[in-house]
């Protein structure tokens, strides 16, 4: 149980350097696709996948 | 083989009424006339460790037929049982292959026939008579596990008994008159529960 | 049927050029591809009996379904580069290949087969060959650099050793999901897969870096970057020890380890590193870097899960399948070398349950040994990884070697001739299972 | 100027991003949330759970319901396992429609209509599963979840990077530490589906179960199908009960359990319980790997002209035609299982007889349609309704 809330703490801290490299990419593809790996990692977060 | 090509035990005779070499038909079933001498007890094993011998040996349970299953059968122990009083008259071996837990849990075929080879050519030593069966139907001739135990052990019989459901490119005819093996089709493997007595003359 | 598959896989292969023609990153092409076909899917649905129209609500979730497909994969690459960026970033790696050089460079042989044993570890353990390249093949690709091997010998070289790495037992991820799928337990493939993936990875290894210039140790050492100051020896094998201790103990005591899994492992790695080099880290910027850096693969692994999502739901997945395992077993055999690297530069690890499971199927009905057969194929698949679309382990390879030449005539041309060496070893394996029997029971 | 067009992209990007997410969430909540109504029927005594059984169960995602349908008569007790894969929705089925309708004149029947139900709250990355689906009844609609092999990562996070299977040591993959059907015996501290398993056991030990149907469905590529793979202790009943099903209903195999592969309820609960285990197969094309379009259709009707086509060039180990293999011939074929499976254990164990009856068996769900056995709900006291 420990090792899985661990496991959303790894999530949360992936989940917001994607946020933060989409905000500062200067490059439009990569961030679509910063948004595209967002998407597993925000369901995941909020427990719905 | 040709001594034991008999013309069949007394009961059987006796239902024939002194015609054994045409073919008659019992109870449904159609008795070739060269039948084999058979006489109790049998042993039973598989060619690939299916259940078929077990299906045998409930069979022959409920018949009141005295049979012993033995999934794992070995010439050592075949010879040695086969010279006391109670030896085996009758070698069943049933085909078709077990595939559960495919790999490593799985049945190694060829060694499977060559184990089953061994018991035919120490049972024709022995005198014992060898029917060969395939009484599971399409489930037991599937792949080519199957077909390399059925096309190993078919030509040895002395007696084929084989489900007509798997007989559909005639294969199971064609070796049986190629060889002259007298062969008994049956339609499910409950079957068995009503011919076994009559070929053991138990009615 | 055959028309509704054949017309959304249409789609996808057309809007992936066009979009790449456009200039869009294969990632986006690919991402675009993917949502045309299930767009198309929606449009074009024959009439199925018992249920409705198509459901466009269901849309966005096949989408996000898709994107989960290799989401525990994603963690592990993450995770993994995480631990080994900030180690890099402390001169850690600098420190070991010093030692590593230093210890080897009168030995040439000694040091191949050396770093033969490096490369292949992480990927044994982990199953991934990114996680080879992204761990150690910064660090073996200095050391040969050094030893006087081409840039392009180099790169081939990791990635062919990675690819081995991927293969090797205990843990093989194509043999594991399709004996999965297959129902088979994962018993038996440590020889077959350990045959396979040692000879793989020698011939690579010597073929590719026997030859060189001989070390020059004093020039080498002024030339290495230096480690800082703080640097100790034990602050480089703590993290290792810890990490790898940590997936031997999973394995020596499997009932008594609580499962970590193996992102976590690098994270506890990873923390090992900071807690050492307290204050002389830039934590942010290393994990911010370390995702832009990834970004490629992860982006990859994610956009192909969808396409795989929707060709599962438009049938475009079954038809392929269902037209190698249609072909007669001479052609599977001849083509086996072409059908499962390119299938792997397609779709990734969904190979493993979309061909691998009906093509073991197959060649156990036909009375093949199906794990060596499985083993065989398991090796052969990895070399796909530096295939396009995907190229997901060839392109973390140039990535983290800063390989600046061409990638297929260049890169993939060098790869050509270890690459064959696997396929064909793999082919063989396969061929002849049946008499391989004996290699069971590791 | 080149900044706003940058934000104008990423912004209607983060849009679409954003109702994807929004959209895909609320299916998944929708899923996982969805709660199937059973009707108890007359046979039905008590309903436990599997936290009444072992503890740290209670009340979490694999609280499974335990429908108990106890005779009051002495007599032999048969535990029949639904859903262990919620993608084998005939199991699940089959096993609601013996709660609805079963009556037990001797003996006890206990019944688990969904055995995982972690694993029938997530759909399966990849694979394009329906999230639910429905069958008709006389009194309307009754809609069912369809779930994955595996317990939901959202119960069971993380994996090993390989399974080591307990007490065997045997390997297999990671993600099969949350397959129900490779996690027999259990454990009481491991994973969510080994510790189900261990429940499962408890329950078996504390209900004095003399025996265990685990029912399945399998793709029509593999060689295990449309058969009982029976333990060693239940070999005699697996025969005879194979042998009359082929004779008297339809035709269906048997397959002795193998010693050397660990997990399996046919494995492990007979070894490590007095009661053997049996499971049983039907064909499923939906599994198929060569399946055309996945969706309801496939799952209801398992009509599918790729499946057809392997068929043809013999690649398939069950046969297969237009009429596909629809979910009546499946839950029929189970019913009927079930029942000739007690009916031989009472013709082997005289001394504990267990009789069930008001269970159609294989024609009559041909017949009627499995929706024709499912009571209406809206119709019954609020007492007489569960969820699942």
């Amino acid at each position: 149980m420990a090792v899985m809330v661990l496991y959303y703490v790894i999530t949360a801290l992936f989940t917001v350097i994607l946020v933060r490299n989409f905000i500062k990419t200067r490059d439009v593809q990569k961030g679509i696709l910063y948004l595209a790996v967002l998407m597993p990692f925000v369901l995941r977060l909020f427990r719905l996948k | 083989m040709k001594a034991k090509l008999g013309f069949g035990l007394l009961a059987v005779a006796c239902v024939f009424m002194g015609t054994a070499a045409a073919q008659q038909t019992v109870d449904g079933f159609v008795i070739p006339g060269n039948l084999p001498l058979l006489k109790l007890p049998i042993v039973v094993t598989t060619c690939g460790q299916g259940p078929g011998a077990l299906m045998f040996d409930v069979i022959c349970d409920t018949a009141g037929i005295p049979c012993e299953e033995r999934e794992l059968l070995t010439v050592e122990e075949f010879v040695s049982e086969c010279t006391g009083d109670t030896a085996w008259n009758v070698l069943v071996i049933i085909t078709g292959t077990s595939l559960k837990g495919m790999g490593a849990a799985g049945v190694d075929v060829d060694s499977e026939v060559k184990r089953c080879l061994a018991l035919i050519a120490a049972a024709r030593e022995l005198g014992v008579t060898i029917i060969v069966a395939q009484i599971e139907g399409p489930s037991r001739r599937t792949d080519e596990s199957d077909e390399k135990s059925i096309r190993a052990m078919t030509p040895e019989a002395d007696l084929l008994i084989t489900r007509s459901d798997v007989n559909n490119d005639g294969y199971f005819t064609r070796i049986a008159e190629e060889k002259g093996i007298p062969q008994i089709f049956i339609e499910k493997t409950l079957d068995l529960q009503r011919l076994l007595p009559i070929l053991f003359g138990m009615n | 049927m055959y028309i509704h598959a054949g017309i959304v896989l249409g789609v996808i292969v057309l809007v992936f050029a066009l979009a790449r023609f456009l200039k869009l990153s294969t990632e986006l092409a690919m991402l675009g591809a993917a949502l045309a076909g299930l767009i198309v899917h929606g449009l074009v649905v024959p009439s199925r009996e018992l249920v409705g129209a198509f459901a466009w609500f269901e849309v966005p979730r096949h989408i996000v379904d898709g994107a989960f497909t290799y989401f525990d994969v994603v963690l592990i690459f993450l995770t993994a580069t995480l631990f080994m960026n900030l180690l890099k970033d402390a001169g850690g790696v600098a420190y070991i290949v010093r030692g590593i050089v230093r210890r080897f460079h009168r030995h040439r042989a000694l040091a191949l087969l050396f770093l033969t044993v490096v490369m292949l570890i992480p990927g044994a353990l982990t199953g991934s060959g990114t996680v080879t390249v992204l761990v150690v093949g910064a660090l073996v690709g200095t050391v040969l650099t050094y030893m006087g091997v081409s840039e392009v010998r180099v790169t081939a070289i990791v990635f062919m050793c990675a690819a081995m790495s991927a293969a090797a037992p205990p843990i093989n991820l194509w043999a594991m999901m399709a004996a999965a799928g297959s129902n088979m337990p994962y018993v038996g493939f440590f020889l077959p897969l350990g045959v396979l993936s040692v000879l793989g990875a020698l011939f690579s290894m010597f073929y590719l870096g026997w030859r060189g210039t001989p070390i020059d140790l004093e020039q080498i050492m002024t030339e290495l970057p230096k480690p800082p100051r703080g640097m100790r020896w034990w602050k480089v094998v703590v993290p290792f020890v810890v990490l790898f201790g940590l997936i031997a103990a999973g394995r020596v005591w499997p009932w008594a380890m609580p499962v970590l899994g193996l992102p976590l492992m690098f994270m506890i790695a990873a923390a090992i590193v900071v807690l050492t080099n307290l204050g002389q880290l830039k934590l942010i910027k290393v994990i911010s870097d370390t995702v832009e850096q990834l970004l490629p693969l992860v982006g990859v692994m994610v956009v192909v899960g969808i396409l795989v999502q929707v060709m599962a739901l438009s049938g475009a997945r079954g038809l392929i399948s269902l037209s190698i395992v249609t072909m007669p077993l001479v052609a599977i055999f001849a083509t086996l070398f072409i059908i499962l690297p390119v299938s792997e530069g397609l779709i990734q690890y969904a190979v493993a349950p979309l061909i691998g499971v009906p093509l073991i199927l197959l060649f156990n009905m036909k009375g093949f040994n199906p794990i060596i057969a499985l083993a065989g194929m398991a090796a052969m698949w990895p070399v796909g990884d530096m295939l396009p679309p995907t190229s997901v382990v060839g392109r973390a390879t140039v990535m983290i070697l800063g390989f600046k030449g061409r990638y297929y005539s260049g890169f993939a041309k060098t790869c050509l001739v270890p690459a064959a060496f696997v396929l064909l070893l793999g082919s063989l394996f396969v061929v002849f299972s049946s008499r391989l029997g004996f290699l069971v029971g590791g | 100027m080149r900044l706003n067009k940058e934000w104008t992209i990423k912004g209607i990007a983060m849009a679409v991003t954003g109702t994807i997410l929004v959209l895909a969430g609320i299916a998944f909540a929708q899923h996982r949330n969805f709660k199937e109504e059973v009707v108890l029927g007359p046979g039905v005594t008590t309903v436990r759970t599997l936290g009444d059984y072992f503890a740290p169960l209670k009340g979490g995602p694999n609280d499974a319901n335990v429908f108990i349908l106890d005779s009051g008569e002495p007599g032999g007790t048969m535990l029949v396992l639904g859903a262990s894969h919620p993608e084998e929705p005939a199991t699940s089925l089959t096993a609601h429609l013996l709660v609805e309708n079963a009556t037990v004149e001797q003996g006890k029947l206990i019944v688990v209509i969904h055995s995982n139900p972690s694993a029938s709250t997530v759909t399966r990355p990849g694979d394009a599963y329906p999230r639910f689906f429905h069958i008709e009844t006389d009194w309307g609609i009754k809609k069912f979840r369809m779930g994955d092999r595996w317990a939901n990562p959202l119960d069971s996070w993380p994996d090993p990077e390989t399974y080591v299977h307990f007490p065997s040591g045997q390997l297999l993959a990671y993600m099969d530490v949350r397959n129900l059907n490779r996690t027999w015996p259990g454990r009481s501290n491991g994973s969510l589906a080994e510790q189900t398993c261990y429940a499962f056991m408890r329950l078996i030990e504390a209900e004095g179960v003399d025996i265990v149907i685990d029912l399945h469905e399998a793709e029509l590529e593999y060689p295990i199908i449309g058969t009982i793979v029976a333990h060693q202790k239940a070999l005699r009943i697996a025969a005879m009960a194979s042998m009359t099903l082929t004779a008297e209903e339809f035709r269906i195999g048997m397959e002795i359990s193998p010693l050397a592969l660990h997990g399996l309820s046919h494995r492990e609960i007979g070894d490590h319980s007095n009661a053997p285990a049996l499971l049983a197969e039907t064909p499923q094309p939906f599994l198929d790997r060569v399946r055309g379009i996945t969706d309801e259709s496939l799952l209801l009707t398992g009509k599918d002209e790729f499946v057809m086509k392997a068929g043809e060039f013999g690649l398939l180990y069950w046969p297969i035609d237009e009429s596909g293999w629809p979910i009546d011939a499946r839950v029929g074929r189970h019913c009927s299982t079930v029942l000739k499976i007690a009916e031989f254990w009472t013709l082997f164990n005289r001394s504990k007889p267990l009789v069930v009856t008001s269970v159609p068996r294989y024609a009559d769900v041909v017949a009627n349609g499995t929706g024709y056995f499912f009571q209406d709900p809206a119709t019954a006291s609020a007492s007489k309704v569960v969820y699942e």
